[in-house]
């Protein structure tokens, strides 16, 4: 690998309370890279999604997306921390896809994608409606624009979130176990998006159960256990031949 | 000759509000009942033979509670006039004027009441003052082509001191005969404005159909004149200028 | 079938009987008694020392219907009032700003702990604490600005506001967090997230009590007659203190306020169910 | 492990930075502005037309302290009051008997669309209507009877009857219909499903607002001062149509119904607390 | 069959709005003998169950139990309707065990099982503490005595039921889908408890989709759809080798 990183995490701590649920935790991810992360419940995989997008407050450590610093200023040899607003403006390079959707109830699947465009970027709406159902259509979704998230199955509303996410135009997009939440015979619709992302280029980091998946499409995958990062490799190394006794037991448990 | 009801309970009900000194009010530090209508109203009874027994009620159910027969009698201050006659008799025991008083500060500003016209003036929405005031600026300030005066209405008499104190009125209007009590609590604050601009009698209201016991209270109070009770009393409560020389029944016009 | 269903043997065949209706004798009883007793109060009011040409007569009378009038437009405007304090003060107490918190705690406490009636009389006595409002020579005396009209407006908002601040609270609280992050996740800062997506979700839990306290307001108008805002029960009173028809005067006044709240009752169901409807999804 | 995870290249080593702590400054700033306010507030007070000392002097007066013990059992007599009816009201409202619904009905439109101001005066003129209470050789006089305090217990009581019903409807609704099927099932009566198995669950949901309506009991009490309950407020008048001290007085009375209502809410909440415990499986 | 049936339902019919839940249904119950009833979902099971019970009103038709017509008193040729009383006794020659089991969240599952014969039959609370116990015992909750329902696992809470309604000494016990709202690994115990009731000759109407309980433990089994009985007889022949074209149909795609 070449280059600077697109995310670069540096030993980032984090307690919740006297629970220590990121134990520094390094993580450099390229331009284009697609990561998968592994790991039993309550490992922290969710917590350091979070982190990268500034959800939740890191004790100690950086991390870096595109090259700038998240949540602080540097003047000099101090950190500074950010305002909210300019955190807000650090957000808007990376997008995210929650488990549970979070689509906004009261809004069609087109309001949802234009949302952000329109009010946080101040761009026409006009236009951001028309980008918004060229979004919809990747998704496979163009007939549902004026449907309500009520209306929609689970799979749609998640199809609909990452286009919502996509909207913003973000260089990397983070993905919190997007399947979990749905009936199987929808699972399949929402990874096939997420493949066809993979494939057109986009960065991105997964937290996933779908070992199918993460051997497919992921260029890396990483385990984590306890809030450390135990493994680290290419799918078919970490998930095929892994080398971590924490690891071996991990995927027996879940394949089994 | 007292009803029977009134010489079997042994007393008298009679409905007060103590908001008035200083014919009525409820001492702050004790809170009993005093004042010099409860004094005279006391000394009465007695001299009729029973007890008093004050009944604390409000302003606009005193009338009422005449007629329902909560209370034999009303003692608490109330102005004798023909509309109040249709619903009781009134035995009259004191003259009260109506009085513009003003801000002791403002006192040069005012020194007649004519120079009230076009002010604002306040007096209690519950009586009669409304009227004097409108009758006195129609008489002298519309009929000679000044500004009438601006009746602003309170709550009662301490509301409309109250007002005056904050300058959101001019001038009040009370019953003369409390203002130099008034004037005691709150020495260098307010100061009369001419002479009272209207005199009304202040009666006992009784029902209508009890003539038994208006005689009764009639005679009553003419013996307390007659013995000196009423002089001394008047003398206690700062009244002696408010004093009648006779007992009249609906004497108010 | 392979078995018969029924073994009918010693039981009666009761298919041709005649089925009685339940007579329901308590029923009619109880509806008989409540008729005599409404017809007794109806009489005793009729009979009683009470004038009911007086009523008949004063229900339209001007100074009722001006009253009437100032009732509707004072609840609407307190509310107004109200709803916008409210509302500010619910941001401030979800801040993470402990300052802003504390004054938001602060004032709820303050005026939902005293009485209505106290806080329309200390506005209406501001004067004796500022003489004067504004500085040097842009000052207007208190009296002239304090009318009654502006006192009761301040009083009943006021006070309205401390308690809308807790409904908009638990409003806002009974949205998902999840919107919150996906909220912020899209790039939308603390007050943009709220604006836009917290509130059109909170409505739903806000409007129906809020339609409460929108009756409640109207009557809670009567208690600005202590400070001479001529709403419908002070000009009644005025009337009385004239004619002494206190009762009468009473009921004209009872009759107009069952008059509104008869309207704005149902007209709060409607709105309650039209902000319930096509809610199933956000649940 | 396989693969280096970091790949530090043009970054720089931030470890060694200080961190400096958010300033704040707009948050010092309001802090400032607020106690600066608080400070203007207090000297206007102070400097204003009050005179602290009668303040001071009459906190603990005989008739204050009175007020205050009558102010204390009424709300609570009255809540009582309430409570009764209320329940009896919200069982009549989900009867099967349309009487009965009916009644429960009217009763709630009734005293819930009238200002309880209207209420407490009309119980105490009952007199005008029925001279008289009872028949024949055994009736009393309506006067006698009807006190300031009957009237206001009555009044504050029957008044508060009509929401609280409303609260315990919204309780009984909350318990699963699975409950009282289970119930009649083991051959309860509605009535003793109700008292043994649907009120004891219910009591979680109406604690909380129950509370609330105790808190706002306490500040309606003062109404009860226009028929001469002799509670805080009234009480305080009195002192003031002797003395003028009209200011003084009301925060006199404002002092103590903060100090009541700053004692109710945490005990409130301690309530809630208790019946929201342990209910976990019944959701 | 011999003598007078326990139950014996006659030409019931039963309408919601103007759905018709159940189309004249005849059946009668021997004293002793185990009924499994299965069919569709909407087929009108629980309706009929319910119907028994009183808990839902028959449009006409007959329902006896133990010789009593229920619902109505009979006098000459007329049939009056009964007091809310009346039918609350009625009841108690019933006990229901409920799919949600119900049982009261506020009291222990002592005070469930004695609060009917106390409450209702006002018998001593003394006497009905102890009978309980041994019910509870019987159950195999003699250890859960003192626990509140949110404290008991599912399985727990349905034999807490089943000891509840067994407390009023029913004659007839009429279970509605008691395993179906149970964890797999709960079902057992329950299947247990009702053996152990059938074979000790409790009379009982249940409502299953337990094929293996019903083969094993019942004297008839009757197939009901839309509303009608379609077919009845032992279980090895309903079960086994079924008539009726809806009955299989019915039974293939429920053992798929
Ligand atoms: N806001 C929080 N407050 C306290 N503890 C938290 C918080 N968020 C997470 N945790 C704890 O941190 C640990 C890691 O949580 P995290 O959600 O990151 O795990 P995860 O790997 O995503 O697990 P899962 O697969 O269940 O989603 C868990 O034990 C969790 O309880
Ligand atoms: N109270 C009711 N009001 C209206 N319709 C009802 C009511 N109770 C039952 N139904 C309808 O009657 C039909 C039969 O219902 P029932 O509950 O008896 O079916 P079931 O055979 O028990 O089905 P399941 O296996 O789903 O429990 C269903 O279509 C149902 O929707
Ligand atoms: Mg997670
Ligand atoms: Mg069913």
């Amino acid at each position: 690998m070449s280059g600077r990183p697109l995310v670069s995490i540096v030993n980032v701590e984090k307690h919740f309370g006297s629970f220590h649920a990121l134990k520094g935790v390094s993580l450099d991810v390229q331009a284009g890279e697609v990561l998968c992360i592994i790991g039993a419940s309550g490992s922290g995989k969710t917590t350091l999604l979070r982190c990268i997008n500034q959800l939740v407050h890191t004790d100690s450590g950086a991390i870096w997306v595109d090259g700038e610093l998240t949540g602080h200023r540097i003047q000099g040899h101090s950190l500074h921390p950010l305002s909210e607003a300019e955190i807000a403006r650090q957000r808007l390079s990376t997008g995210m896809v929650f488990q549970r959707f979070n689509l906004f109830p009261h809004m069609t699947a087109l309001e949802n994608i234009v949302e952000g465009p329109v009010q946080v970027q101040g761009r026409p709406r006009r236009e951001c409606e028309a980008e918004a159902r060229t979004l919809l259509e990747r998704v496979g979704l163009a007939h549902k624009a004026d449907a309500y998230p009520a209306n929609l199955s689970g799979g749609q509303q998640q199809r609909v979130a990452i286009a919502r996410a996509l909207a913003m135009k973000p260089k990397l997009m983070l993905f919190d176990e997007p399947t979990s939440a749905l009936d199987p015979e929808l699972v399949g619709d929402v990874l096939a998006v997420m493949k066809e992302l993979a494939r057109s280029g986009m960065t991105m980091i997964v937290v996933t159960h779908e070992l199918g998946f993460a051997k497919e499409v992921a260029d890396r995958v990483v385990f984590m256990d306890h809030g450390s990062i135990v493994e680290s490799g290419s799918a078919s190394e970490v998930l095929g031949n892994p080398r971590e006794a924490r690891t071996q037991a991990f995927l027996s448990a879940v394949l089994s | 000759e007292l009803p029977s009801r009134i010489t079997s309970r042994g007393a008298i009900i009679a409905a007060v509000v103590p908001n008035y000194p200083p014919l009525e009010l409820r001492d702050p530090k004790t809170n009993e009942l005093t004042g010099f209508d409860i004094e005279l109203g006391n000394a009465l009874a007695a001299k009729l033979g029973v007890r008093m027994q004050w009944q604390e009620t409000n302003f606009e159910q005193m009338l009422t509670s005449v007629r329902t027969g909560r209370v034999d009698i009303v003692m608490s201050g109330m102005s004798d006039l023909a509309s109040r006659q249709e619903t009781a008799t009134f035995i009259d025991y004191l003259r009260s004027g109506s009085q513009f008083f003003t801000q002791a500060s403002r006192a040069a500003e005012f020194a007649t009441p004519e120079a009230l016209c076009g002010k604002r003036v306040g007096a209690s929405r519950r009586t009669s003052l409304p009227n004097d005031i409108k009758a006195f600026s129609d008489a002298e300030c519309v009929a000679k082509g000044r500004p009438a005066i601006e009746y602003v209405p309170t709550e009662g008499s301490a509301d409309a001191r109250t007002q005056l104190r904050q300058g959101r009125i001019d001038a009040a209007m009370q019953g003369g005969e409390t203002l130099p009590y008034i004037m005691g609590l709150e020495p260098n604050t307010y100061a009369p404005v001419g002479e009272p601009v209207r005199f009304t009698l202040m009666g006992i209201a009784v029902g209508k159909e009890e003539a038994g016991l208006q005689q009764a209270l009639a005679d009553g109070m003419r013996a307390l004149i007659a013995d000196g009770t009423y002089a001394r009393l008047l003398e206690k409560w700062q009244l002696t200028p408010s004093a009648i020389p006779e007992v009249q029944i609906n004497g108010g016009r | 079938m392979t078995q018969p269903v029924q073994a009918r043997s010693a039981l009666p065949d009761i298919s041709g009987y005649r089925l009685v209706p339940e007579r329901h004798w308590g029923r009619w009883a109880a509806v008989a008694l409540i008729a005599l007793l409404l017809a007794g109060l109806a009489r005793a009011f009729a009979v009683g020392d009470i004038e009911w040409t007086y009523v008949g007569q004063f229900l339209t009378a001007p100074a009722i219907m001006q009253g009437l009038v100032n009732t509707i437009w004072m609840s609407i405007a307190a509310m107004a009032l109200g709803i916008t304090l409210g509302v500010g003060t619910a941001v401030m107490r979800m801040s993470p700003n402990p300052v802003l918190q504390g004054v938001a705690m602060g004032y709820t406490w303050l005026f939902r702990g005293t009485p209505i009636i106290l806080q329309l009389l200390l506005w209406f006595n501001l004067a004796l604490v500022f003489p004067k409002l504004g500085w040097g020579d842009y000052s207007l005396r208190t009296v002239d600005v304090m009318t009654p009209m502006l006192a009761a407006l301040l009083g009943l908002g006021i006070n309205q506001g401390a308690y809308t601040s807790e409904v908009v609270r638990a409003g806002m609280l009974s949205v998902d967090t999840g919107q919150y992050e996906a909220a912020k996740s899209i790039g939308m800062t603390r007050l943009t997230a709220l604006r836009r997506i917290v509130f059109p979700q909170a409505m739903r839990v806000i409007i129906p009590p809020l339609g409460n306290e929108f009756i409640g307001m109207v009557k809670l108008t009567s208690l600005a007659s202590v400070i001479q805002f001529a709403e419908i029960l002070h000009n009644a009173q005025n009337i009385y203190y004239a004619n002494s028809r206190v009762i009468e005067l009473l009921i004209v006044a009872a009759i107009w306020y069952l008059v509104i709240v008869s309207i704005l009752t149902p007209a709060q169901m409607l709105l309650e169910r039209r902000f319930s409807r096509g809610a199933g999804g956000s649940r």
